[in-house]
């Protein structure tokens, strides 16, 4: 057991720990936490593959480092704009939820409890 | 030399570790947010310690990112998280 | 696919590509900076440019061996980054260059744009030059990370888009969409990794002579086909769609649903034709088809049953997205792999000819909304006197939508048509006939109602714009011209069908297609019929009464099935779902 | 099992942890400190995965940006709490659960199935090392081999002001963002900023410039210089420019432009779009980067502050 | 004049920290000097306009003293606080207490309570008028008299004016 | 030589060690959120010295030596401030008193 296998677990735990906390966290601001936790765990599982690539002198492949970097930029600004457009319906609609639908329609009944 | 520093940043970390557990459950939000300066402190010394080990000079670079910026959790609370009792955080907080 | 060896060097055009992105995104750079008084300006300067060059590519295409490559910085793959550009890059690259410029000759000539504001415009046109930029990286990337940066500049440009108009229900849709668009990335990236730790490159012909059918790609397949799901919202993937391309603005709108989608689409194309050949395709195939059939169904159903005719749009947005991937079985090979023939061109036409009608649609029905300060499809009788142009635009656009001759949909139809009888899967020929008929029943249903006589007069809320509605007018008539185009150097299209286009039996299709419209919109709408009162309408209520109550009760059950699946939680497990399903389907095979 | 593994086993264990908090803690507000401790923490694998770039790169995200953007946001939307919606069923949640651990332990299968020796571009990284003059590679990948990712991000960034920007109301649109942030002139805060900001300014422009050849770059200082712009406005030393000012909006696409611009002369003059010259490769990609650290910090510092909401009023300390 | 003089005094002295700064971390080479330049201008400007020079005069020796005295009493106040927390009867009783001060609010308040914040048990948690209120672990220990030493040490090795 | 200096380091790491689980255990034994935020700045931040003081006879040249020592001033002043901020709000928002 080395380095990679016990972050590539914890990589691939921390993307089943995202996923979950998206689909069921119900506040729009835990969604996008749990987004982030699930790209953090994306950027790890390439952080691991990385560092699998690592050669005498290097102690991880550049690209896919540089791939992360990039990626960290776009998550950021996506949290960013995803908070400024929930800041804004907060302050239009009041309490902030994503299942409501467009305003003519009815509530939908909810589903499984 | 190497074991015995491993050993301590494990022992760091397994502190950090209890001391979450400790004052995330709260009660309060002050307590909550001491959770990010403890992990910037053990952290900070956490990567120190890793540094030498791996011999990775860069997290002396790492661990001074953190201690520039490991407070910005705090203050962001006490900016935002006083609102809900006084109009404006700070302000009113430090004109008492 | 030629030898990678002729295409890891820069080709005699390349440069073209280069400027195919550079030129809209220094657009917006430069509208950013000089700001709102230069902005529209800038973006009508960018247009003619952008247009020009797609030309070019189109033209310089069939010089070069069906292929233009260009290595940014002379790198080459793997280190470095490759852009190219084959037949579909090409038209694909047209189209948008053609929709992209409609829409904007729509939103320059209306005037003053959206009541004083200096914010909306701004935003408007730095965005739809952004799109543009991002959809033609996403043509001519020749790597996937590349492509993945592309897509993320799409999202970004899209979602600021849907909530232009700041009303809290377009928030909350842009920021559903913007999130569940976001997870749609990270499943996509997920499989990159993956892709990445396999083969240690990202390039796209290389990695298509180094895919073999081991199971991490098959797991990376599975992630990164149902991210690229999300994006495109293929049903049940599709809660975001309807509210956040019914909340745009009209020029918005066209965009968001001509173009935006076929983004992730074109990619997933690229993705299963291009990477993931050596991949048993089979029952995948058949699942994304199934996907698409429900669609269908449910997008079609849904949209008769809607009061607002932007909603109706977006709806058929849904069922059209549905149809284009019918193409996947079809393409299939004699050993269930893919291969690239008359169904993928069959699909990309498709694309293209729902991208044009749909876009038109949009201006359309964004024009009779300013015209009428209202969309409520029980309220526009009348409306085919007052704003001519405009229903007659819709209508042509329609028409063309629904495959009468000489639309692109109809070509597209009768080359699905063929591969379905080729590689016998007869299943998929109901379900493409289907599908023109759903189509054919909602855009009778909006035009039956337009063109009955009103109850009062009516009253325009704003004069029509005449130069909007011939952008739009344009736009729909390209659209049902599409099957005339020489497509052959750049798909792969048999030369016997063009002289099928309007024959006796093609009429017949059409008039088929027509009569089955009208049924399902009788059956299937809610709506007090127009006709309601005449003579005939009380026969015909009588023998179709019983029908009907099942058909509207089938349509509520829809309805209803839809408002659950478009519920957060579900759609997300729907996803996962679909990526289980489709691993698992491929594992089987395997 | 050496003791650097059990290690590991613990870092991992203790951020999962902290995973596992931010998701299933009742709490919003519990939740994003999680998050924030996670994304401090996180710093230390990266470290420990021999990529100091990205954990430089994490440090600085994770550490400030973005405990501001979520904490600020989890007290605005606190009051919000007990009315947003119930969390989804049990069924719901079971299943969702279900397919999370199915998705993990399939994802951890195939890395841990992954190929023995692992494809890897670090020897080409190196080879080609002499085109740009400078020695650290992965600086090298996000200037010189995929320069094309690096620019189209930066306009990515581009979008996400303006996407931001067009949140604002009408009334507001051309003014400053955000609302003005007031604190005692000679409470803590101010004091921590009067102090922190100048040498918070000296590390950021170190973390840059030392990308060069050892792990750094524009976008970690970048960052850093952001944060410590956002003290001294969180101090009430400073306040955001209005958005409609020309400076602002030049040094916005600064970055973006510039890159644009050399990549041109490159297709005009050089070898192909987005080459340098050898001989002129440091320097240009250098310029490049130093457009770009205004434009990252500039950025950053922005998204941060949200949409405009004041009219551009001229600004009294 | 004098006061001329003893600005371009202070702006020297500030750059010359933050060059101690940008040398410890980047280390002395020459390529490095545009940025190094850079960084100490940037700083240096920073830091002139977030606080104005002042008039005091720092005394060496004083100083060293109070960096001694500041070490002890950080020593001091973590073992003081290391052994409250061990000790299994657990021995506090916290309180606030208002400690009157002679500092002027501003910076060197400010520099006096986030140096006091580091003494044995006692942490400032807000200031009135003349008075800063300390929480402290134990309020039976002589905590106003620490705080006056503290305070005059510190008066004279930086504030002597 | 040698042994000299990792002995040092040895001493100082664990001291620090040792004030880090002080810190821990007041943590989890202190009653109230001010008595906590002793433990927490207070101990930590000697722990953080002692471990810095442990690591400079490990550190190659001196400039590396005055970047950890630098690295240290920063955490002090960052915990004293934040402890004094942490301090205000909890005092003003009334989970003491």
């Amino acid at each position: 057991m080395g380095t990679v296998t016990v972050f590539g677990l914890c990589a691939a735990a921390v993307v089943g720990l995202g996923l979950y906390g998206v689909i069921a966290n119900p506040q729009p601001l835990r969604k996008i936490i749990a987004f982030n936790l699930l790209g953090s765990g994306v950027f790890l599982l390439f952080g691991v593959i990385g560092r699998r690539g690592a050669v005498a002198g290097i102690g991880s492949d550049p690209v896919p480092q540089a791939l992360v970097i990039t990626g960290v930029v776009v998550a950021f600004s996506a949290t960013a704009l995803a908070i400024a457009l929930l800041l804004r319906l907060f302050d239009t609609a009041g309490p902030a939820t994503l299942d409501s639908d467009a305003p003519t329609r009815p509530r939908p009944d909810r589903f499984g409890g | 030399m190497t074991e015995f520093l491993t050993a301590a940043v494990g022992f760091i970390l397994a502190m950090l570790a209890l001391g979450l557990v400790s004052i995330l459950r709260g009660p309060g939000d002050a307590d909550r947010v001491m959770a990010t300066q403890l992990i910037g402190t053990g952290g900070i010394a956490a990567l120190l310690l890793l540094g030498t080990v791996a011999g990775v000079p860069a997290a002396v670079d790492v661990a001074l990112t953190l201690a520039l910026l490991a407070t910005f959790a705090s203050i962001a609370f006490v900016k935002k998280g006083l609102s809900r009792f006084e109009a404006d955080g700070t302000a009113s907080t430090e004109n008492e | 696919m030629p030898a990678p060896a002729t295409l890891l060097a820069t080709t005699a055009d390349g440069h073209l590509l280069v400027l195919s992105i550079v030129v809209p995104v220094a657009g917006v750079l430069l509208s950013f900076v000089l700001s709102e008084r230069y902005v529209r300006q800038i973006a009508l300067a960018v247009m003619p440019v952008g247009a020009a060059i797609a030309m070019a590519i189109l033209l310089a295409l069939p010089r070069g061996d069906g292929f233009i490559v260009y290595l940014l910085g002379a790198w080459s793959p793997p280190l470095g980054v490759a852009l190219r550009a084959d037949g579909l890059s090409a038209v694909m690259l047209a189209a948008t260059a053609i929709i992209i410029c409609a829409v904007g000759v729509y939103a320059a000539a209306d005037s003053p744009p959206a009541a004083g504001s200096r914010r909306v415009p701004f935003a408007f046109w730095v965005l739809l030059m952004a799109i543009w930029a991002a959809l033609n990286t996403i043509f001519v990337g020749g790597d996937l990370f590349t492509l993945y940066v592309a897509l993320e500049l799409l999202t970004f440009a899209a979602v600021p888009l849907v909530s232009l108009e700041g009303r809290a229900d377009t928030l909350r849709a842009a920021l559903r969409y913007l999130l569940f668009a976001l997870v749609g990335s990270v499943f996509y990236l997920m499989g990159t990794a993956l892709l990445y730790g396999l083969y240690g490159t990202l390039d796209i012909l290389l990695l298509s002579h180094r895919v073999s059918a081991e199971p991490g790609v098959l797991i990376a397949a599975a992630l990164m086909t149902s991210g690229l799901l999300a994006k495109t919202a293929l049903f049940p993937l599709h809660l975001w769609l309807p509210p956040a391309h019914a909340g745009a603005p009209a020029a918005a709108s066209a965009i968001l649903s001509g173009l935006v989608v076929k983004g992730s689409f074109f990619i997933l194309l690229r993705l299963w034709f291009d990477v993931l050949l050596a991949l048993p395709g089979f029952a995948a195939a058949q699942i994304l088809a199934t996907l698409g059939a429900g669609a269908i169904v449910v997008g079609s159903i849904v949209a008769l049953r809607q009061d607002r005719l932007k909603l109706l749009v977006a709806y058929s947005t849904l069922a059209q997205i549905g149809y284009l991937f019918l193409l996947f079985p079809l393409a299939l090979d004699g050993q269930g792999r893919l291969d690239t023939g008359p169904a993928l061109a069959g699909g990309l036409i498709q694309a293209i000819s729902h991208a044009t009608a749909k876009a038109a649609m949009f201006m359309a029905v964004g024009s009779i909304y300013a015209g009428l300060g209202h969309d409520r499809i029980t309220g526009i009788g009348g409306t085919a006197r007052a704003l001519p142009l405009s229903v007659m635009t819709f209508a042509l656009a329609g028409f063309a939508l629904m495959g009468l001759q000489p639309g692109g949909a109809s070509l597209a139809k009768e080359l699905l048509l063929l591969e379905t009888a080729r590689t016998g899967q007869w299943w998929w020929a109901g379900a493409l006939q289907f599908g023109g008929m759903f189509t054919a029943a909602y855009v009778l249903l909006v035009l039956v109602h337009a063109l009955s006589p009103p109850d009062q007069p009516v009253a325009l809320a704003a004069r029509p714009r005449r130069g909007s509605d011939l952008a739009a007018l344009a736009l729909a008539l390209c659209s049902l011209l599409l099957g005339l185009l020489p497509w052959q150097p750049y798909l792969p299209i048999p030369y016997a069908l063009e002289s099928k286009l309007f024959g006796v039996e093609s009429l017949v299709k059409s008039l088929i297609t027509v009569l089955g419209g009208t049924a399902l919109a009788i059956l299937l709408s809610p709506w007090p019929h127009p006709l309601v009162g005449t003579m005939a309408w009380k026969d015909l209520a009588r023998v179709l009464g019983p029908f009907r109550r099942a058909g509207l009760g089938l349509g509520g059950l829809v309805e209803r099935g839809d408002r659950v699946l478009r519920q957060w939680p579900v759609a997300g497990i729907c996803m996962l779902a679909v990526t289980v399903l489709l691993a698992a389907s491929m594992f089987g095979a395997d | 099992m050496s003791i650097a593994t059990a290690f590991e086993i613990m870092l991992a264990a203790v951020l999962l942890g902290l995973g596992i908090w931010t998701i299933v803690v009742r709490e919003t507000f519990s939740a994003t400190v999680g998050f924030v401790a996670y994304g401090l923490l996180v710093a230390l694998i990266w470290v420990r995965l021999d990529a100091a770039d990205v954990a430089l790169t994490e440090a600085a995200i994770g550490g400030g940006l973005s405990g501001v953007l979520l904490l600020g946001a989890a007290a605005r939307l606190r009051d919000a709490e007990p009315m947003a919606e119930a969390a989804p069923g049990k069924l719901l949640r079971a299943t969702a659960a279900a397919l999370s651990v199915l998705t993990t332990a399939t994802l951890a299968g195939t890395v841990l199935l992954l190929p023995d020796p692992a494809p890897s571009l670090a020897p080409a990284s190196v080879a080609n090392a002499w085109a740009t003059g400078l020695s650290n590679p992965v600086t090298n990948v996000l200037m010189a081999f995929r320069a094309m990712d690096t620019m189209l991000e930066k306009v990515v960034l581009v979008l996400a002001i303006v996407g931001v920007w067009s949140l604002a109301p009408d009334s507001a649109w051309g003014g400053r963002p955000g609302p003005r942030h007031r604190a005692d002139p000679y409470g803590v805060l101010a004091f921590l900023a009067r102090l922190l900001s100048p040498v918070g300014i000296v590390v950021g422009i170190y973390v840059f410039w030392t990308g060069a050849n050892h792990p750094g770059g524009a976008f970690q200082g970048g960052a850093i210089l952001a944060s410590m712009w956002l003290l001294a406005t969180m101090a009430g030393l400073a306040d955001a420019p209005p958005v409609s000012s020309r400076p602002l909006r030049l040094i916005l696409v600064a970055g973006s432009g510039l890159f644009l611009i050399v990549g041109l002369a490159g297709l005009l003059f050089g070898a192909a779009f987005l080459s340098y010259a050898p001989a002129l490769a440091k320097p240009l990609i250098l310029g490049i980067e130093v457009a770009m650290v205004l434009t990252i910090a500039t950025t950053l510092g922005l998204l941060l502050s949200g949409a405009p909401e004041r009219s551009a009023e001229p600004w009294a300390p | 004049m004098r006061a001329h003089v003893a600005a371009r005094v202070s702006v020297a002295s500030r750059a010359a920290w933050f060059l101690c700064l940008w040398l410890v971390l980047a280390g002395a080479t020459l390529d490095d000097v545009p940025a190094a330049a850079t960084a100490v201008g940037a700083a240096t400007w920073t830091s002139l306009r977030f606080l104005a020079p002042g008039s005091s005069r720092l005394s060496p020796r004083a100083l060293g003293r109070l960096v001694l005295l500041f070490l002890y009493h950080s020593i001091v106040a973590g073992a003081d606080v290391a052994r409250r927390a061990l000790d299994p009867r657990l021995p506090l009783r916290p309180g606030f207490v208002a400690y009157p001060t002679g500092l002027p609010p501003g910076p060197r308040r400010n520099v006096f309570a986030t140096l006091t914040s580091l003494l044995p048990g006692t942490v400032p948690a807000g200031d009135q008028n003349a008075q800063i209120f300390y929480h402290c672990l134990d309020v039976e220990r002589p905590v106003i008299a620490e705080l006056a030493a503290e305070e005059e040490a510190l008066v004279r090795a930086l504030y002597n004016d | 030589m040698s042994l000299v200096r990792d002995m040092i380091s040895i001493a100082a790491v664990s001291a620090g060690a040792f004030f880090f689980l002080a810190g821990t255990v007041g943590l989890l034994r202190f009653p109230d959120t001010l008595t906590r935020l002793h433990a927490l700045t207070k101990a930590d931040n000697l722990g953080l010295g002692l471990v810095v003081l442990g690591l400079l006879p490990q550190a190659d040249s001196l400039r590396d030596a005055l970047k950890l020592v630098s690295i240290w001033l920063l955490g002090l002043l960052a915990g004293a401030t934040v402890s004094q901020l942490i301090a205000r709000a909890a005092r003003q928002g009334g989970s003491i008193r």
